[in-house]
C-alpha cells in the first residue's frame, strides 16, 4: 500500500514539473503556431542564471524566479521582434526549422560558455513525511512553484485583457487588428510570456534536477508529449498533460522497470493523438 | 525547373559524385558517400515532405530500423545483399502499416505522431535487448577487402541508392500518383472531393519516404560495422534531413538532394574549421537561408531571372 | 618535413553529449605531446622525432566520428589513432582503424565486447571491468560481513550495462542475493520509481551505474526519498571530480571502484616516471585532481612511445607487432596486452568518498583510508 | 413512377454530440431533376450534402445512390460514383493553375485515362463555363464569382450524375447570378441532377419547380416551388414576413 | 448640409502589385445610412479595408472629423471613432459571445461604460444575452451576424462600418438585421455599409455609391437610384 501511495506522490510531483515545463511551448504553439524548439535550451538557460546567482553570489532560487522570469521574457521578446516574427506565417516546416537553427546557435553558445558539465544546486531540504509517504521538500517547493506558476498564467489568459487579446490573435488575426489589438506586440508578448515560462521552469528545475545543456533535447520532448496528452494550447490541458505523463511514467516504472517507463509515456501520447487529437481536454481556445 | 534540366542536373550530379575514385583520397569519397546518402534519405522524404505537404519527421525511424533488420539479418548469416533487401522491404512494409494509423493526423498533430516514432522505436530497440543487444548495440560482420575496395563499394551503393530514388521521384512526379499527393497538399478536403483516394495515396507517399531510408540504413550499418539505438534514431538527423530538403527546395525534383549535398558540405567546412563554433555557424546559416531563400536553393534561379529581366 | 614527424589522431567528442570526457582526453594529450617535444620528440631507431596531435570534434555523434577516423587516416596520413570515449564509439574508430590497418589504443573503452571481434590493431590500456566487480564483492563481504542483499540499477548503455550486469552475477556468485535488478534507458530524467522500489526492497547494498549527471541526480534523489543501504556504490561516480563537486557533503560514503587513482604510487618509464609526477604537473596544468580518465589517455601515449622505441622504424607492421608486445611499467601501472589487445586483469583500486575527498580502500599496498557505512 | 429515383434519403439522422442537425430526414431525387433545399440558417443543409458525399458518417439511416446504400462511404467513393458537390466556402488547390484544378476533377473523378486525356477533358469543361482565358493562371488569383465557376468546372469534369451546389451564388451580383444560372441550367439539360442550396430566392425559385425545406434539421415541407413559398410555416420558418409579401407582390406584377 | 463626417478623396489601393481603388471619391454625412454596392471584386471590401487601417492607400487623402487618417494603423482608426465589421463575421472562435463583445470594447478603459454599452447590445440583439456563455462561432450563421455587429458597437464607434450584411442569411434574418440597424441609426449611429443585395442596400440606406472596378461609377440617394432603369437593369434584373 504504501509504495502505491508514494508511486502516487512521486508520479503528482513530477507530473507538476511536466506541466510547468510544457505550458510555456503549448501556449507559443498554439498561439504563433510555431513549434519552438527552442524551449529546452530556454530552460536550461533559466537553469544555469539561476545556479550561477546562487554559485557565486548566493542567492537564494527562489528570489532568483522573478528576476529570471523578467531576463526570460525580455529574451523572448526580442527574439520574436527580431526573427520569428519575419516568418511567424509560414508554414510549420518553416518556423520549425527556423527555431531549430536559433536553438543551434543557443546551444553552442552555452556549451561554449557553461561546458557540458553538470551542475547542481546543493541547497538539500531534506524530506516532509507524510504518514509513509516521503516528499523531498524541494521537489515539494517545485511542485507548488509549479502550480503556482501555471496557475498564475491562467488567471492571465482568462481574465485579462492581454490574455483576451492572445486568443483572439490565435484565431484570427485580421479581425484581432480590426479590434485595436496591436497583433505584432501580442505575438512577442506572447513569445515572450512562452520563453518566460521556459525560464521559470528553469529555476524550478534548478532546485530538483542537475543542470546541463546535454538535456535541452529530453526537456523538449516532455514538453511535446505533454502537449498532446494534454491538449495544445491550453492552460489546464497543460497541467492535466503534466500530471498524466508523470503518473504514467511513475507507475510504468514501477510496474514494468524505469526502462518502459518512457516507453510507456510516449505509447499514451500516440494512442490519444490517434483517438483524441486534440488532447485530454478537447481544447477549442483558452479557458 | 524544365525536365530536360532536371535530368542533365541529376547526371552531372551523379557522374561528379562517381568519379572522385579517379582523383580522390577515401576521405574526399567518404564525403561523396555521405553527400548521397543524405541525398538519398532528403529525396525520400520529398515523397511525404514535399509532395504531400505532411511534415514528417520519421526519417530516422526508417533509417534506424532498416539499420537494425539488416545487420539482424547478417548476423544471422544472410548475405549482405540479401539482408539489406530483407531490410527494404519489411520497413516499407511497416510503414505502410504504420502509415495507416498515423496518416490520420494533420499538420502539427502529424509532425509531433512522426517524430514520437524515432523515439519509441529507439526506446523499443533498447528495450529488447535479447534481439537488438540493447544500450550495446550489435557488431556487424566487417567486409574483408582493402580499404580502397570498401569505400569505393559503398560509395557506388549509395550512389545507387540516390539514382534510384531520383528516378522514382522523376516517376511519381509525372505520374496520377505525383499529381494527386500535389492536389492533397494544396487541399486535402478538396482532393477527396474530386475523387481522390487521400488515405491511400497518402500511405503510398509514406511508404515511398521509407523504402530508400530502410536501404540506406542497413547499408550504412554494413560500412561502420557498429550500431547502436542512439546513434542509429536520432532526432536530430531526422531534422536534419528535412532541413536539407527544405533548403534546396521541397517539392521538386533535384532540390531536395540538392540541399542535402549543400549541407553536407558546408557542414564538413565548418566542422574543418571552427571547432567551437560549427554548430553555431550552422545554425546562422539556417536563420540567414529561411530569412533570405524560403523557397530553397532552386528558387535562387528564379529570383535571378527575375532580377536579370527586370533590369533589362 | 613530413617525415620527420609523427602524427597521431584523435577523433574527440567536444561537443555534445561527451563533451566534458572528450575535453579530459583532450587536455591530457596535449599535455603530453608538448612534454615529449620538449625533450626532442620520441626515439624512433636512431632520430628523435616529433609528435603531432591532430583532433577533430565529432561531436558526440558516431557517424561522424567513423568519418573523422577516416578523414584522419586518408587526408593526414596519421600513423595511430587514439579513439574517443565510451565503448560505443571506441568499436565504430577501430573499425576504420582496422580496415586501413592502423594501430588504434582505446583508453576509455573497458567493455570486453569492444575487443572480442578478433581486431588485430586494437589495443586497449583500460583493464576489462570484470577486474571490478568480483574484487569488490570480496571486499565489501569481508568488511561488512552482513552484507546479504544487493540492489541494481544501472543505465542502459554500453559500459554502464555490462558493469550492473557484472555486478550481480559476481555478487550471486559471492553469494549475495539480487533484489533487485533494472536498467534505465539513455535520457531517463527521474529515478523516484525506481528507488522507491528498491526501498521497498530494503537492500544491504545499492549499486548505481551510470554517467555522472544520472548518478547524480540518483544519489540526490535517494536521500530526498530516505533511501539508503550501509554501502552506496556509484560507478563510476566518484572517479570524477565532477560527481564530488555537484554532491557536496551527499557524495560522503559513497563507494565505487576505478582503473587508476592519483593517489597510488606506481613507478616506470615516459614522461612522468612516477604517478607523483603526472599529478603535480596536471595540478599545475589544469589546477584540478586527474581521474582514471585522464591517467588512462596519457598512458595510452607511452605504449606508442614504448612500441617505436622498440621498433626502430615507422613500418605499419612492425609497429603492431611491437605494441602487442608492449609489456612495460608506467605511472599508470603496468601495461601488457592480452591476446584481445586489452590491458591485462589487474587488481584494481576500491575507492570511496570521505570528508568530501576521495580515498583508497582497496588493494591493500596503496589503501590510505578504511572503509565507512554510508552515513544516514 | 418508372424508374427508381437516383438518389434516395430514408430517414437520416446526424447528431452532434447532443445536437440533432438531421433528424428523420427522408426524400428522393429523379434523374435529371432539379430541386432547391432551403432552410434557415444551421437548419442542417451543408449537414445533409455532407452526410451523401460522405464527408460526415449518419447517425441512422439509409441513403440510397441508385439503388445501392452508400451510407458508409468515402469522399472519394461518392465522387467516382458520380456524387459531386461543391463547397459553401469554395475549395480550389490554389497554388496550381486553373487548367490543373479542372484536370484533377478530370482524371480522378471523371475516370480519365491518362493525363493528356484529362486535360482535353478540363479544357472542354473549362470553355463550358467560359474560363478558358484563365486555364494557366493560378487558381488563388481568381476573383469570387470566377472561382465559383472553377468549382463548378470542377465538378463538371468529373461526370457526375448528381450535382449539389451549397450556395454557388452567394456573394454574386445579379448579373453575375444570371450567368450562374445560365451554366446550371446547361448542365442540369445535359441530364444531370442538380440539388441546389441557397438563399437567394430568386435563383431558387428560376431554377426549381420542386422544393424541399429544412428546419432544424427536420423536412418540414416538400413539393412544388409555388405552393411552398405560400406555405406558412415556410414563412414563418425561412422567409419572414416581409419578404414573403415581395415575392407575392412580384409573382402578381 | 454639415461637413462630412467621412471623407475620401482620390484613393487609391491595392494589395502588393495589383491595384484594385483606382482614385475613389466618397463622403459620409453625420447621421447617415449609406450602401456601397457593386459587382464581385470591384473593391468594396479593398475600401473598408484602407478606410479601417488593414492596408495603406497609396495615394488621396482619408479624412475623419477633419483629422487625416489615411495610412493609420488599425488601432488608430479605431481609436478616432471608425469601426469595422469584416466580412464573413470573423467572430473568434473558442472565446465567448460575451467576451467577443469584450474584445470589441478591447481599447476602451471606461468600465462602467463598457457595461452599459454591452446591455445596449443585449437590448438590440436579445437572443445574444441568452447565448452570452455560449462559443462565438457555435451560433447559427444569422447570430454570428449580430453578434459581429454589436462587437462593432461595443468599440462605441461614430462610424461603424459593415461589410456584407446578409452574405448567406436567409431572408427573414435579412430582414431582422434591417431592423436592429434602422433603430441604431434612429438613436444616431452612423453607417456605412456595404451589401450585395442592391434591393435590401437600397432599403436600408438614404445614400449609395455604385462601384465599379475600383471607381464610384455613380452615386446619390437610394430612392432615386432604386427607380433609375440604368441601374436595375444592371444590378436588380431576375
Ligand atoms: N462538425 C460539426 N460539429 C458540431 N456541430 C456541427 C458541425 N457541423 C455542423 N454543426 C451544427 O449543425 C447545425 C447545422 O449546420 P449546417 O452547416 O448544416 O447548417 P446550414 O443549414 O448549412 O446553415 P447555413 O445556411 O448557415 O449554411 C448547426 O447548428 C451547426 O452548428
Ligand atoms: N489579399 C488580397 N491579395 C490580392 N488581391 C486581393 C486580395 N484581396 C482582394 N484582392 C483582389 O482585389 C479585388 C477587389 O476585392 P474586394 O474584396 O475588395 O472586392 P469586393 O468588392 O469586396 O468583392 P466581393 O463582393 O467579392 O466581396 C479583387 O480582384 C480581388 O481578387
Ligand atoms: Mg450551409
Ligand atoms: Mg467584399
Amino acid at each position: 500500500m504504501a509504495i502505491y501511495l508514494q508511486t502516487i506522490a512521486n508520479g503528482l510531483m513530477l507530473g507538476a514539473l511536466y506541466a510547468c515545463l510544457a505550458v510555456g511551448f503549448s501556449l507559443v504553439w498554439g498561439v504563433l503556431n510555431v513549434i519552438n524548439m527552442l524551449h529546452g535550451s530556454f530552460i536550461i538557460l533559466g537553469g544555469y542564471l539561476t545556479y550561477f546567482a546562487w554559485h557565486y553570489y548566493g542567492i537564494h532560487p527562489i528570489v532568483m524566479l522573478p528576476v529570471v522570469a523578467l531576463l526570460m521574457f525580455a529574451l523572448g521578446f526580442v527574439l520574436q521582434r527580431g526573427a520569428i516574427n519575419r516568418v511567424v506565417s509560414a508554414p510549420v516546416l518553416t518556423t520549425l526549422t527556423l527555431t531549430f537553427g536559433l536553438d543551434m546557435i543557443l546551444y553552442n553558445l552555452m556549451t561554449y560558455w557553461f561546458t557540458a558539465t553538470p551542475r547542481r544546486i546543493t541547497l538539500d531540504l531534506g524530506a516532509a513525511n507524510l504518514g509513509p509517504v516521503v516528499l523531498p521538500v524541494d521537489r515539494l517547493l517545485g511542485t507548488g512553484l509549479a502550480l503556482l506558476l501555471t496557475f498564475l498564467l491562467y488567471a492571465v489568459m482568462r481574465g485579462s485583457n492581454i490574455g483576451r487579446a492572445i486568443v483572439a490573435v490565435r484565431m484570427d488575426r485580421t479581425a484581432a487588428e480590426l479590434m485595436g489589438i496591436r497583433t505584432d506586440r501580442i505575438y512577442a508578448i506572447t513569445f515572450g510570456i512562452g520563453t518566460l515560462m521556459a525560464g521559470a521552469a528553469g529555476v524550478v528545475f534548478a532546485l530538483v534536477f542537475p543542470i546541463t545543456t546535454n538535456v535541452s533535447g529530453t526537456w523538449l520532448g516532455k514538453a511535446f508529449v505533454v502537449c498532446v496528452v494534454g491538449g495544445l494550447g491550453s492552460v489546464p490541458g497543460a497541467l492535466v498533460g503534466g500530471l498524466v505523463l508523470g503518473l504514467v511514467e511513475s507507475f510504468a516504472g514501477f510496474w514494468f522497470g524505469p526502462q518502459n517507463a518512457i516507453t510507456a509515456g510516449f505509447v499514451l501520447m500516440l494512442v490519444l493523438l490517434l483517438t483524441r487529437p486534440t488532447g485530454l481536454m478537447g481544447v477549442k481556445g483558452y479557458e | 525547373m524544365k525536365p530536360l534540366a532536371q535530368y542533365a542536373a541529376i547526371i552531372v550530379g551523379l557522374v561528379l559524385l562517381g568519379t572522385t575514385p579517379l582523383y580522390a583520397d577515401n576521405y574526399i569519397l567518404r564525403t561523396a558517400a555521405t553527400v548521397a546518402m543524405y541525398g538519398a534519405l532528403a529525396t525520400s522524404w520529398n515523397f511525404i515532405g514535399g509532395f504531400t505537404g505532411y511534415p514528417s519527421f520519421s526519417t530516422a525511424a526508417f533509417f534506424g530500423l532498416g539499420a537494425y533488420v539488416g545487420t539482424i539479418c547478417q548476423r544471422n548469416g544472410i548475405p549482405m545483399g540479401v539482408a539489406w533487401t530483407i531490410a527494404t522491404v519489411s520497413v516499407a512494409a511497416f510503414a505502410a502499416l504504420l502509415g495507416g494509423i498515423i496518416l490520420r493526423l494533420r499538420g502539427h498533430y502529424f509532425a509531433i505522431g512522426s517524430i514520437a516514432i524515432v523515439e519509441l522505436c529507439r526506446l523499443i530497440v533498447s528495450s529488447w535487448s535479447d534481439l537488438t543487444g540493447g544500450g550495446d548495440g550489435l557488431n556487424v560482420p566487417l567486409i574483408h577487402a582493402s580499404p580502397d575496395a570498401v569505400t569505393r563499394l559503398f560509395l557506388f551503393v549509395m550512389l545507387g541508392i540516390l539514382a534510384a530514388s531520383l528516378v522514382v521521384t522523376i516517376i511519381v512526379d509525372r505520374s496520377r500518383l505525383g499529381f494527386g499527393l500535389r492536389c492533397i497538399h494544396q487541399n486535402e478536403d478538396a482532393a477527396a472531393m474530386v475523387g481522390i483516394n487521400t488515405t491511400a495515396y497518402k500511405i503510398a507517399a509514406y511508404t515511398l519516404s521509407a523504402v530508400f531510408c530502410a536501404t540506406v540504413g542497413a547499408a550504412y550499418a554494413s560500412w561502420t560495422g557498429y550500431i547502436d539505438p542512439t546513434d542509429s534514431f536520432q532526432i536530430v538527423m531526422t531534422v536534419k534531413v528535412a532541413v536539407m530538403a527544405i533548403l534546396g527546395g521541397a517539392g521538386t525534383v533535384v532540390g531536395p538532394a540538392l540541399g542535402a549535398a549543400a549541407f553536407v558540405l558546408l557542414e564538413e567546412v565548418f566542422w574543418a574549421n571552427f571547432i567551437d563554433w560549427n554548430r553555431a555557424i550552422l545554425g546562422v546559416v539556417i536563420v540567414l537561408l529561411i530569412f533570405f531563400l524560403p523557397g530553397g536553393l532552386l528558387s535562387l534561379r528564379a529570383r535571378l531571372r527575375r532580377a536579370s529581366g527586370g533590369a533589362a | 618535413q613530413d617525415a620527420d614527424t609523427i602524427k597521431i589522431g584523435a577523433p574527440l567528442a567536444l561537443t555534445g553529449g561527451l563533451a566534458d570526457e572528450g575535453k579530459k582526453q583532450d587536455i591530457v594529450w596535449k599535455m603530453w605531446v608538448e612534454k615529449v617535444n620538449d625533450a626532442g620528440g620520441l626515439q624512433v631507431g636512431d632520430k628523435k622525432m616529433k609528435v603531432e596531435l591532430i583532433e577533430y570534434d565529432y561531436q558526440s555523434e558516431g557517424q561522424r566520428a567513423a568519418q573523422l577516423a577516416e578523414k584522419l587516416i586518408t587526408d593526414d596520413k596519421v600513423q595511430f589513432l587514439f579513439a574517443p570515449f565510451g565503448s560505443g564509439h571506441t568499436k565504430i574508430v577501430a573499425g576504420v582503424g582496422e580496415r586501413y590497418q592502423v594501430p588504434t589504443i582505446a583508453c576509455v573503452a573497458s567493455s570486453e565486447s569492444v575487443f572480442d571481434q578478433s581486431f588485430s590493431h586494437l589495443f586497449g590500456t583500460l583493464s576489462p571491468n570484470g577486474g571490478m566487480t568480483t574484487a569488490m564483492v570480496k571486499f565489501f563481504k569481508q568488511k561488512f560481513p552482513d552484507t546479504k542483499t544487493i540492489a541494481v540499477l544501472g543505465r542502459d548503455d554500453v559500459f554502464p550495462k555490462s558493469m550492473a550486469e557484472g555486478i550481480a552475477k559476481a555478487a550471486e556468485d559471492g553469494g549475495l542475493k539480487v533484489v533487485y535488478k533494472e536498467l534505465y534507458p539513455v535520457g531517463t530524467m527521474d529515478h523516484a520509481a525506481a528507488l522507491s522500489s528498491i526501498k521497498a526492497a530494503k537492500p544491504d547494498w545499492i549499486y548505481v551505474t551510470g554517467y555522472t549527471q544520472d548518478l547524480i541526480l540518483a544519489r540526490k534523489q535517494m536521500q530526498d526519498l530516505g533511501v539508503t543501504a550501509p554501502i552506496v556504490t556509484m560507478v563510476t561516480g566518484p572517479s570524477y571530480k565532477e560527481f564530488t563537486e555537484g554532491l557536496g557533503p551527499l557524495a560522503n560514503g559513497v563507494t565505487s571502484s576505478s582503473w587508476w587513482h592519483y593517489a597510488t604510487s606506481y613507478k616506470g618509464q615516459g614522461v612522468w616516471p612516477t604517478t607523483a609526477d603526472f599529478y603535480s604537473d596536471f595540478k599545475a596544468k589544469t589546477g584540478g585532481d586527474p581521474d582514471y580518465v585522464h591517467g588512462s589517455c596519457a598512458a595510452a601515449g607511452e605504449v606508442i612511445a614504448d612500441a617505436l622505441k622498440r621498433a626502430g622504424t615507422l613500418d605499419k607492421a612492425k609497429v603492431r607487432d611491437a605494441i602487442a608486445a608492449t609489456d612495460i611499467q608506467t605511472f599508470y601501472g603496468p601495461i601488457k596486452f592480452g591476446p584481445n589487445g586489452m590491458n591485462l586483469v589487474r587488481e584494481l583500486p576500491i575507492i570511496q568518498v570521505q570528508d568530501e575527498a576521495i580515498k583508497v580502500l582497496a588493494p591493500a599496498d596503496i589503501k590510505n583510508a578504511d572503509m565507512i557505512a554510508m552515513p544516514k | 413512377m418508372s424508374r427508381e429515383p437516383i438518389l434516395r434519403l430514408e430517414g437520416v439522422s446526424k447528431t452532434f454530440g447532443g445536437l440533432k442537425a438531421l433528424t428523420d430526414v427522408s426524400f428522393s431525387l429523379d434523374e435529371g431533376e432539379v430541386v432547391g433545399l432551403i432552410g434557415p440558417n444551421g437548419a442542417g443543409k451543408t449537414t445533409l450534402v455532407n452526410v451523401v458525399t460522405g464527408n460526415l458518417r449518419r447517425s441512422s439511416g439509409r441513403v440510397l445512390f441508385e439503388s445501392e446504400d452508400v451510407g458508409t462511404q468515402k469522399p472519394y467513393e461518392a465522387a467516382r460514383r458520380g456524387l459531386a458537390r461543391t463547397f459553401q466556402i469554395v475549395q480550389p488547390f490554389p497554388a496550381m493553375t486553373v487548367l490543373e484544378n479542372v484536370t484533377a476533377g478530370a482524371l480522378f473523378g471523371g475516370g480519365a485515362d491518362s493525363l493528356a486525356d484529362a486535360r482535353d477533358k478540363a479544357r472542354e469543361s473549362l470553355e463550358f463555363v467560359g474560363l478558358a482565358g484563365f486555364a494557366d493562371r493560378p487558381a488563388a488569383n481568381l476573383a469570387l464569382a470566377a472561382r465559383k465557376r472553377l468549382e463548378l468546372a470542377k465538378s463538371l469534369a468529373m461526370n457526375p450524375k448528381v450535382l449539389m451546389l451549397d450556395e454557388v451564388n452567394a456573394g454574386l451580383n445579379s448579373s453575375e447570378i444570371d450567368g450562374a444560372l445560365n451554366l446550371i441550367r446547361q448542365i442540369a439539360d445535359r441530364g444531370v441532377t442538380v440539388l441546389i442550396i441557397e438563399h437567394l430566392m430568386k435563383v431558387v425559385l428560376s431554377l426549381s419547380k420542386r422544393l424541399l425545406v429544412l428546419h432544424h434539421g427536420q423536412l418540414i415541407a416538400d413539393g412544388p416551388s409555388a405552393e411552398i413559398v405560400a406555405d406558412e410555416r415556410v414563412v414563418e420558418a425561412y422567409l419572414g414576413q416581409k419578404f414573403a409579401a415581395r415575392l407575392k407582390e412580384m409573382h402578381h406584377g | 448640409m454639415a461637413d462630412p463626417m467621412l471623407s475620401l478623396e482620390g484613393v487609391t489601393a491595392g494589395y502588393g502589385q495589383i491595384q484594385v481603388l483606382w482614385g475613389m471619391d466618397l463622403v459620409v454625412h453625420p447621421g447617415e445610412v449609406v450602401a456601397l454596392v457593386g459587382s464581385n471584386g470591384a473593391g468594396k471590401s479593398t475600401l473598408l479595408r484602407t478606410i479601417s487601417g488593414l492596408l495603406r492607400p497609396n495615394a488621396g487623402t482619408i479624412s475623419f472629423e477633419g483629422a487625416e487618417i489615411g495610412g493609420a494603423k488599425p488601432d488608430a482608426v479605431l481609436k478616432a471613432g471608425i469601426a469595422h465589421v469584416p466580412e464573413g463575421r470573423r467572430l473568434f472562435r473558442g472565446l465567448t459571445v460575451r467576451d467577443n463583445l469584450m474584445l470589441g470594447a478591447y481599447l476602451r478603459a471606461d468600465r462602467e461604460a463598457i457595461a452599459r454599452d454591452l446591455e445596449t447590445v443585449f437590448d438590440l440583439f436579445p437572443i445574444l444575452r441568452e447565448r452570452q456563455r455560449q462559443d462565438a462561432t457555435t451560433l447559427s450563421g444569422g447570430e454570428q451576424q449580430m453578434c459581429a455587429v454589436g462587437r462593432g458597437i461595443m468599440s462605441r464607434p461614430r462610424l461603424l462600418m459593415i461589410d456584407e450584411l446578409s452574405l448567406g442569411l436567409s431572408p427573414r434574418m435579412v430582414e431582422h438585421l434591417g431592423e436592429a440597424l434602422a433603430a441604431l441609426n434612429k438613436a444616431g449611429q452612423t453607417i456605412l455599409l456595404v451589401e450585395q443585395d442592391v434591393m435590401t442596400a437600397f432599403d436600408l440606406s438614404h445614400r449609395a455609391y455604385i462601384i465599379e472596378n475600383g471607381r464610384v461609377a455613380r452615386g446619390g440617394a437610394s430612392a432615386e437610384l432604386a427607380r433609375d432603369p440604368t441601374v436595375s437593369e444592371a444590378y436588380l434584373s431576375i
